[in-house]
């Protein structure tokens, strides 16, 4: 167990130093583009996940809180904020939007919580399309440089996903599992599920509109209800799914594999790149219910089921089986 | 007027002679193709104006590349364009993902722009960042242009000559002022470039000696209008303009019909760009006008050749997109070929400097990249898109009223 | 005034009636199967081709290729049934509405480019000679297209409740909505009853699809803002509650139709949206839901 | 002393009057049994104790307090525990983590989650489930869930502790083991309200049967006093047990 | 009539039933009793075709079923009371009823066979018209029973169906079951309540485990000693 944890550690601190030098050694525009966009759904994906994964909430209005905080942003810095200002906006007022309509949305359960989510994230951005309908420019184009973009991106996404690792390990991330697994029987054990839900969006809510927050830091120029558009809802949410929901590897190889597969498709199938997407999406979730990670684990019992069974039949050679209970 | 050009060479000086007799020069090795790049959506919301913008990319790029590709003085040889072009889904961030590739990778030497205003300004900045020149079409948005872009040209009419042009050519069209419209009911969509052109042509009614009675904004993709049009009909609207979609402009006509108003003349101006509008929108579509940027009908060099190349692809003349998007890589080879060298700055100098024929007619680019580009006013008759204005252009009478 | 506003409700209640009306199948199949079907708006998309293509080729009247329509959705939906989505009945509840989102999310990438490619991305739509002819009543016009919906509707509506609560056919549909499992037991195929729904449900969405085309226009990435306005109008009437769909999608025309008169035709959308999450927070069950179900 | 006391409780859902004017009270260290026909509000008086329903009149004392509608994580956390008629266990959790959830929320939480599992895993001893802590629940039988069930209630730290029909589905020999534990539960002085409809195993451990019949008190008394009542023989018990 | 011949059932990779034989005959009432988990409602589900075997035959009637679909099965003429009734708690009474008479076979005589259950089960016949949904517990297993009695089957299989019954209910329970087979029909009953099912069963087996560990008169087995301990307390 011991040794599985540090090998992990090492893996970890290698991918992330490779991450850090990597626009130091590949200079090239168009793959740092291409590993911020993959940071992006990180992110995205990986908040859905606190609240849709691990509270089992299926919000399908995240592109709320990603546009809110992109809004935020891009409109406080475009009017003279200072950037950090106005970049640590992006992620409170997700959060206040989060506590607005957390209560009222949590009344709601099951599919009911799901297309009423949907529809408050369709509202905000039809009410920002009417009161905004303008284009936003990025305040500093002349001076404009990816690498600090990279670099936001990047320790982003790693504080999101350390939280997200802290809190699933901790009391609070206890409950919200509980919760996620029955909430009557979860309050009858003294969780108040309100607090746990609501803590839960509100977390979730934060890192999206840090999000979209750097997302407002990043696009050059973009119209102000275009992060609200349900893309960003539903891109997120199915590479949650695909890779694994409920866990914290899954939504990050979730969004590697979705963005590079479909960058790969765009690339060099042409025309055709969206209908092979969608059937090979297809045949995940059919044939691969609990998303990628669900290879791994099959794959790892496969192993440890082998190494056991080895040991078992050494131990029956040497003692007889001790308790007679056959259990296959 | 355009701005005066610096440059002391002659548009058509014929250099291609010229730089064969320098023939001792030692030219360096040419590399295989001149690159270009482009990011079109084909599909998403844009799909249908993204592929008739294709058409007219790959159709010049046959052209010019059939006669062994530009020349290059730096190099003393013509090399062939090629186009790396990727589908965005008519979604901007990955039209900028897009850009930046083929930036990369491709190293093109300009961008070819993709469809629709919202599109462009977000590709337009990625050009300007990577100090790239961007030729785009399909988009009449004025505003884009006031940002101080140096890479961005546009051979396409703008909301400003929109909103001159339909006063200027329903006076001319309609000699007598006593038959002609006077009360305007405006349907401004609720976009920045409907703000921008609803507020010109409110801003031109005046003077142009119209009234505008009503002006209304809506929500793109709204699907109902029926409170527009009573509304409009309360207020004695007897001419209709507005800029919507193509599946709100058929809302708007089709209910107005429903509803029973009928106004003397319809200015949608992007709506009835479909090619499927006619069909779309049966008697209700008809008679009604627009500005399509340019006409398979106009009597230019090399328009015959694209209809026909079309006719035979497509079983119908070149879409209104096709002519404009074979100009750009028109526009774009002359630059290059002027340039004499691939450097970005070099051929982006030389595009601001064009003044040329091409198949949308006489080009040149004022400071802000905007056109000085043929406006021309096109009006569905019968299932068909006619050109009938300018009156030297025409391909049919304009009908007024309508009917 | 007061007769503009008549107007106005009237082309509300009339185009509430096409929303119930798109809402109507993805109600049904919810309702049986449990499937969030999210791919139903280009279902509609591929109604609306049918009937345009008929129109178009054929000449055949759109009220007149609606049979045609139905059979043609109603073959694809089984074929949707059988290939994909009978893969997903054996899971619980949740994971089943889960799963089939996500493949009908995949279904709808798929099918908005097939469409692409085979019907390119133009606008269509169907005019047919007699598309503005209209009544008026006490000064309010209604046109014949737009009555059409609601008779088409109310057409379909009692159909379905004739089938499902005279048929025996149409108990084995509630019943297996309830149990599955005790529905077999009874000696019912419940295959055959999912299948059969699904594929009920896909030939609405081509009725749909059909007046869709007539009054406004179709085109291959139409099928998104369809879905949502369905997956609305069924919450707001009722998960799987049949009437109440349709009573939903009156509502929501009138909400939208009130809002363009007396507020501003920039905020039609959203006050329908706003309407519906009052709704729910108010009565979660939707208008017209009962708690059990 | 009076642990809990209910006094005049009322509620009804739309027209029907599931609990009507109920009053009785439960003493410390005591096992009451309640019994009564099906639909006689047996569940519905527990969910009203446990805050799962708010009782439209009437009052309800716990140690002192009123705790009648208070939210149920609160009733949970001031010492009233709960089991399921139909269990409710964390399906994908380990038995270990279902009960690690009960004692870090409970009532006198842990420290921390490490002394939460230690005490965890002592517990589910306590109800012999010590071998399946790292079992998922999924692949526990259902005689192991009710146990789980129970273990995960005990976690809470309760004073009083309901059992709604824990037994039901067991034979009579699997009943007895499930006294066992009961009584084992009550010398750690754990207050027991128990439903249940196996009649032998209700007499066999309650101090006192309290008798429901259409949402009131119909009978109270010792467990031999009860099963000879002629009213709770006409409408529960049959001839059978007469 | 019934006849199971060295069943084997999983659940995935675990092993349910082991290598099951036994045989229901014409008229009798035949009990299944065991503890907890023992693998009976498994048992149940595959006869029924809920739920698939891994090997083994099951004869009905003369019929190889193990590969029929459920619905087949009952146009055979073997209907199931499942576990807690699943009646349709949506319907009226009256429609769950009607039903149960879904398969063709008992379309035709459905008003006989209404009849008849009302005969048996008058309670029933009062509240026709009532949501099942608000039928009480007792109601709804009597609701349950004459559901699958509709369909006119030759065997009944009962899966607990005094689960969560008061006493008095349980008697009137098995005065009915008793009532039933009087009437001619064979029952197949599975049962926790061990001293009411043995004293009611002509035959009985003992399934623990997934294996079957004895069998015998049901009176017998009453006075076994194991049967006593293990599940008479
Ligand atoms: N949420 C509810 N809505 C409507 N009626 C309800 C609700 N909960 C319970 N009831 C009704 O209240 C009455 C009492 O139900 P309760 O569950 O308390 O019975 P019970 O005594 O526990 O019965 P059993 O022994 O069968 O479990 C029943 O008639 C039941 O149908
Ligand atoms: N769907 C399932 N998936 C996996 N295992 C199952 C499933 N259903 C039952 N089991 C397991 O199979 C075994 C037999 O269960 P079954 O329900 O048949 O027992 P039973 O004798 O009917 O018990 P009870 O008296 O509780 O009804 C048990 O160990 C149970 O946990
Ligand atoms: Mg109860
Ligand atoms: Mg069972």
């Amino acid at each position: 167990m011991k040794k599985n944890n540090i090998i992990k550690l090492i893996l970890i601190i290698v991918v992330v130093a490779l991450l850090v030098v990597l626009p130091l050694v590949i200079k090239n525009d168009s793959t740092i583009n291409l590993v911020i966009l993959v940071l992006l759904y990180i992110l995205l994906a990986s908040s859905w996940n606190i609240l849709g994964g691990y509270t089992g909430q299926t919000n399908l209005g995240h592109a709320a809180f990603f546009g809110v905080g992109s809004l935020t942003t891009r409109l406080l810095w475009v009017n003279g904020v200072p950037f950090l200002l106005s970049f640590l906006a992006g992620g409170v007022v997700a959060v206040i939007l989060a506590l607005i309509i957390g209560a009222p949305a949590f009344k709601l359960r099951g599919v009911y919580f799901a297309i009423g989510t949907l529809a408050l994230a369709q509202m905000l951005n039809l009410t920002v399309g009417n009161i905004l309908p303008e284009m936003s420019y990025n305040p500093d184009l002349a001076n404009y440089q990816l690498l600090p973009r990279y670099y936001l991106f990047l320790g982003l996404t790693l504080i999101t996903i350390l939280t997200a690792a802290i809190l699933v390990k901790s009391r609070i991330g206890l409950g919200m599992m509980a919760v996620r697994e029955g909430e009557d029987a979860a309050e009858s054990l003294g969780i108040s599920a309100l607090k746990h839900k609501l803590i839960a969006l509100s977390i979730s809510a934060f890192f999206a509109g840090m999000a979209g927050a750097a997302f407002a830091y990043y696009h050059v120029s973009f119209y102000y209800y275009m992060p609200f558009g349900s893309e960003w809802t539903f891109d997120p949410m199915m590479m949650a799914y695909i890779g694994g929901t409920g866990t914290i590897i899954g939504p990050i190889i979730g969004a590697v594999f979705f963005v590079l597969l479909k960058q790969l498709l765009v690339w060099n199938v042409g025309e055709y790149h969206l209908i092979i997407f969608g059937t090979l999406f297809i045949l995940i979730v059919l044939f691969l219910p609990g998303g990628l990670v669900e290879i791994w684990q099959k794959f790892r019992t496969f192993l440890t089921k082998k190494t056991k069974r080895r040991k078992k039949v050494l131990l029956k050679a040497t003692i007889q089986n001790e308790d007679g209970i056959q259990r296959e | 007027t355009p701005a005066p050009t610096p440059t002391p060479v002659a548009t058509q000086a014929p250099l291609e002679t010229q730089a064969p007799t320098a023939t001792e020069v030692q030219y360096p090795p040419a590399p295989e193709y001149i690159e270009i790049g482009a990011s079109i959506p084909l599909t998403g919301k844009f799909g249908s104006l993204g592929s008739q913008v294709k058409v007219g990319y790959d159709y010049a790029i046959a052209d010019i590349n059939a006669d062994g590709g530009v020349y290059v003085a730096e190099y003393g040889t013509k090399i062939p364009l090629r186009l790396t072009a990727y589908d965005d889904e008519s979604d901007p961030t990955k039209a900028v993902s897009n850009l930046e590739k083929v930036f990369t990778e491709n190293n093109v030497v300009a961008y070819l722009g993709g469809a629709a205003s919202g599109m462009h300004a977000a590709t337009t900045a990625i050009a300007e960042k990577n100090k790239v020149p961007y030729l785009g079409v399909s988009f009449a948005w004025w505003n884009i242009h006031q940002r101080g872009y140096k890479y961005l040209f546009s051979p396409f009419p703008k909301s400003p000559d929109q909103a001159r042009d339909v006063f200027k050519a329903l006076n001319e069209l309609v000699p007598t002022k006593e038959e002609r419209p006077t009360n305007i009911a405006i349907f401004q969509e609720k976009t920045d470039w409907g703000n921008e052109l609803g507020g010109l042509f409110k801003a031109d009614a005046g003077p142009a000696g119209y009234t505008v009675a009503y002006y209304a904004e809506y929500a793109p993709g709204t699907t109902d209008f029926s409170t527009l049009i009573m509304e409009a009909q309360a207020a004695n609207a007897d001419m209709l303009l507005g800029m919507p979609n193509t599946p709100d402009g058929i809302a708007i006509v089709k209910q107005a019909a429903e509803l029973g108003w009928e106004p003397k003349f319809i200015m949608l101006v992007r709506a009835p760009d479909a090619a499927t509008w006619g069909e779309a929108t049966g008697t209700a579509g008809d008679s009604v006008t627009m500005f399509a940027g340019w006409h398979s009908g106009e009597n230019f060099d090399g328009i015959a050749e694209i209809n026909a190349k079309h006719q035979t692809d497509f079983s119908r003349p070149a879409d209104i997109l096709v002519g404009p998007a074979y100009a750009c890589v028109q526009i774009l080879a002359a630059g290059i070929e002027k340039a004499g060298t691939l450097d970005r700055d070099a051929i982006r100098d030389a595009i601001a400097a064009t003044e040329m024929m091409t198949v949308m007619g006489n080009v040149s680019f004022n400071a802000d990249g905007t056109g000085n580009v043929l406006n021309p006013l096109v009006q569905w008759q019968d299932g068909k898109m006619e050109l009938v204005w300018p009156a030297d252009q025409k391909t049919a009478d304009f009908v007024y009223p309508i009917p | 005034m007061l007769q503009s506003l008549g107007q106005n409700l009237v082309f509300g209640l009339l185009v509430g009636a096409l929303y119930g009306l798109v809402a109507l199948g993805l109600s049904l199949i919810f309702g049986v199967t449990k499937f969030l079907n999210v791919a139903h708006g280009e279902l509609v998309m591929f109604g609306g081709y049918a009937s345009f293509y008929a129109f178009s080729m054929l000449g055949l009247d759109p009220f007149l290729s609606i049979p045609l329509t139905i059979i043609i959705l109603f073959v694809l939906g089984a074929i949707l049934y059988r290939l994909v989505f009978s893969r997903t009945i054996k899971l619980p509840e949740e994971s089943k509405i889960k799963n089939t989102l996500l493949v009908a999310f995949g279904l709808s990438v798929i099918f908005q480019n097939l469409a692409l490619r085979f019907f390119t991305a133009d606008e269509r739509g169907i005019t047919t000679s007699y598309f503005s002819q209209a009544f008026t009543l006490g000064g309010v016009r209604f046109p014949l297209p737009k009555v059409a919906i609601l008779v088409v509707t109310v057409i379909f509506l009692i159909i379905l409740q004739l089938i499902l609560k005279k048929t025996y056919t149409g108990k084995a549909i509630r019943a297996t909505t309830q149990n599955w499992e005790a529905a077999s037991l009874m000696g019912i195929d419940i295959h055959k009853v999912y299948l059969l729904s699904f594929a009920m449900g896909a030939a609405l969405a081509g009725v749909a699809g059909t007046l869709v085309a007539v009054n406004y226009s179709i085109q291959p990435s139409m099928g998104l803002g369809w879905t949502m306005k369905a997956l609305i109008v069924m919450v707001l009437g009722g998960l799987g509650n049949i009437p109440g769909t349709i009573i939903g999608g009156l509502i929501l025309g009138l909400t939208e139709s009130t809002t363009s008169f007396f507020i501003s035709s920039n905020y039609r959308e959203v006050a329908g949206l706003v309407l519906f999450l009052l709704v729910l927070i108010f009565r979660p069950q939707g208008l017209f839901g009962s708690k059990e179900a | 002393m009076q642990l809990l006391t209910v006094e005049k409780l009322c509620k009804s859902f739309g027209g029907l009057k599931a609990i009507n004017n109920l009053d009785f009270h439960v003493n410390e260290g005591e096992i009451v049994g309640i019994i009564g026909p099906n639909g006689s509000g047996k569940t519905t008086s527990l969910n009203l104790l446990t805050g799962f329903l708010k009782p439209n009149s009437g009052r309800i004392n716990f140690r002192g307090e009123e705790i009648g509608g208070l939210p149920r994580h609160i009733v949970c956390q001031k010492g009233i525990a709960r089991t399921f008629q139909l269990c409710k266990p964390f399906m994908d959790f380990t038995a270990m983590q279902n009960v690690m959830v009960a004692r870090a929320y409970g009532r006198k939480p842990s420290a921390n989650l490490h002394i939460a599992e230690k005490e965890s895993i002592d517990i589910l001893e306590q109800v012999g489930l010590g071998s399946k802590a790292g079992i998922l629940v999924k692949d526990l039988r259902v005689m192991e869930r009710k146990r789980l069930e129970l273990a995960r209630a005990l976690a809470t730290k309760p004073y009083l502790l309901l059992l709604d029909e824990l037994m039901a589905g067991l034979n009579l020999t699997e009943a007895d083991e499930a006294c066992k534990l009961i009584n084992q539960i009550r010398e750690s002085n754990i207050t027991i309200i128990m439903v249940e409809h196996i009649v032998k195993a209700v007499t066999c451990v309650s101090d006192r049967i309290i008798v429901f019949n259409m949402g009131e008190k119909i009978a109270e008394g010792q467990p031999e006093e009860i099963v000879h009542n002629p009213k709770v023989i006409e409408v529960y018990l049959g001839k059978s047990h007469a | 009539m019934l006849n199971l011949e060295n069943v084997n059932i999983f659940y995935k990779e675990l092993q349910a039933i082991w290598s099951v034989s036994l045989n229901v005959q014409k008229g009798e009432i035949v009990a299944l009793i065991g503890p907890n988990g023992a693998g009976k409602t498994t048992l149940l589900r595959v006869i029924s075709g809920l739920h698939r075997c891994a090997s083994g035959k099951i004869d009905f009637l003369g019929r190889q079923i193990e590969k029929e679909a459920p619905e087949k099965i009952v146009e055979y003429g073997l209907s199931q009371v499942p576990e807690g009734g699943k009646i349709f708690t949506g319907m009226s009474v009256l429609e769950n009823l009607e039903l149960g008479a879904f398969v063709k076979r008992a379309r035709k005589e459905k008003n006989q066979n209404l009849e008849w259950v009302y005969e048996i089960f008058p309670r029933l016949a009062e509240r026709k018209s009532q949501q099942a949904g608000t039928l009480s517990g007792g109601e709804r297993q009597m609701l349950a029973i004459g559901r699958a009695l509709m369909s006119k089957p030759q065997l009944l299989m009962l899966d607990e169906p005094s689960f969560g019954l008061a006493p008095i209910l349980v008697e009137r329970m098995f005065e009915t079951i008793e009532k039933i087979n009087h009437e001619g029909l064979t029952i197949f009953l599975v049962e926790q309540n061990v001293q009411s099912s043995l004293e009611l069963a002509h035959r009985a087996y003992l399934l623990e485990n997934g294996r079957i560990v004895g069998e015998g008169k049901g009176k017998d087995l009453l006075t076994f000693e194991s049967v006593r301990s293990s599940y008479l307390g």
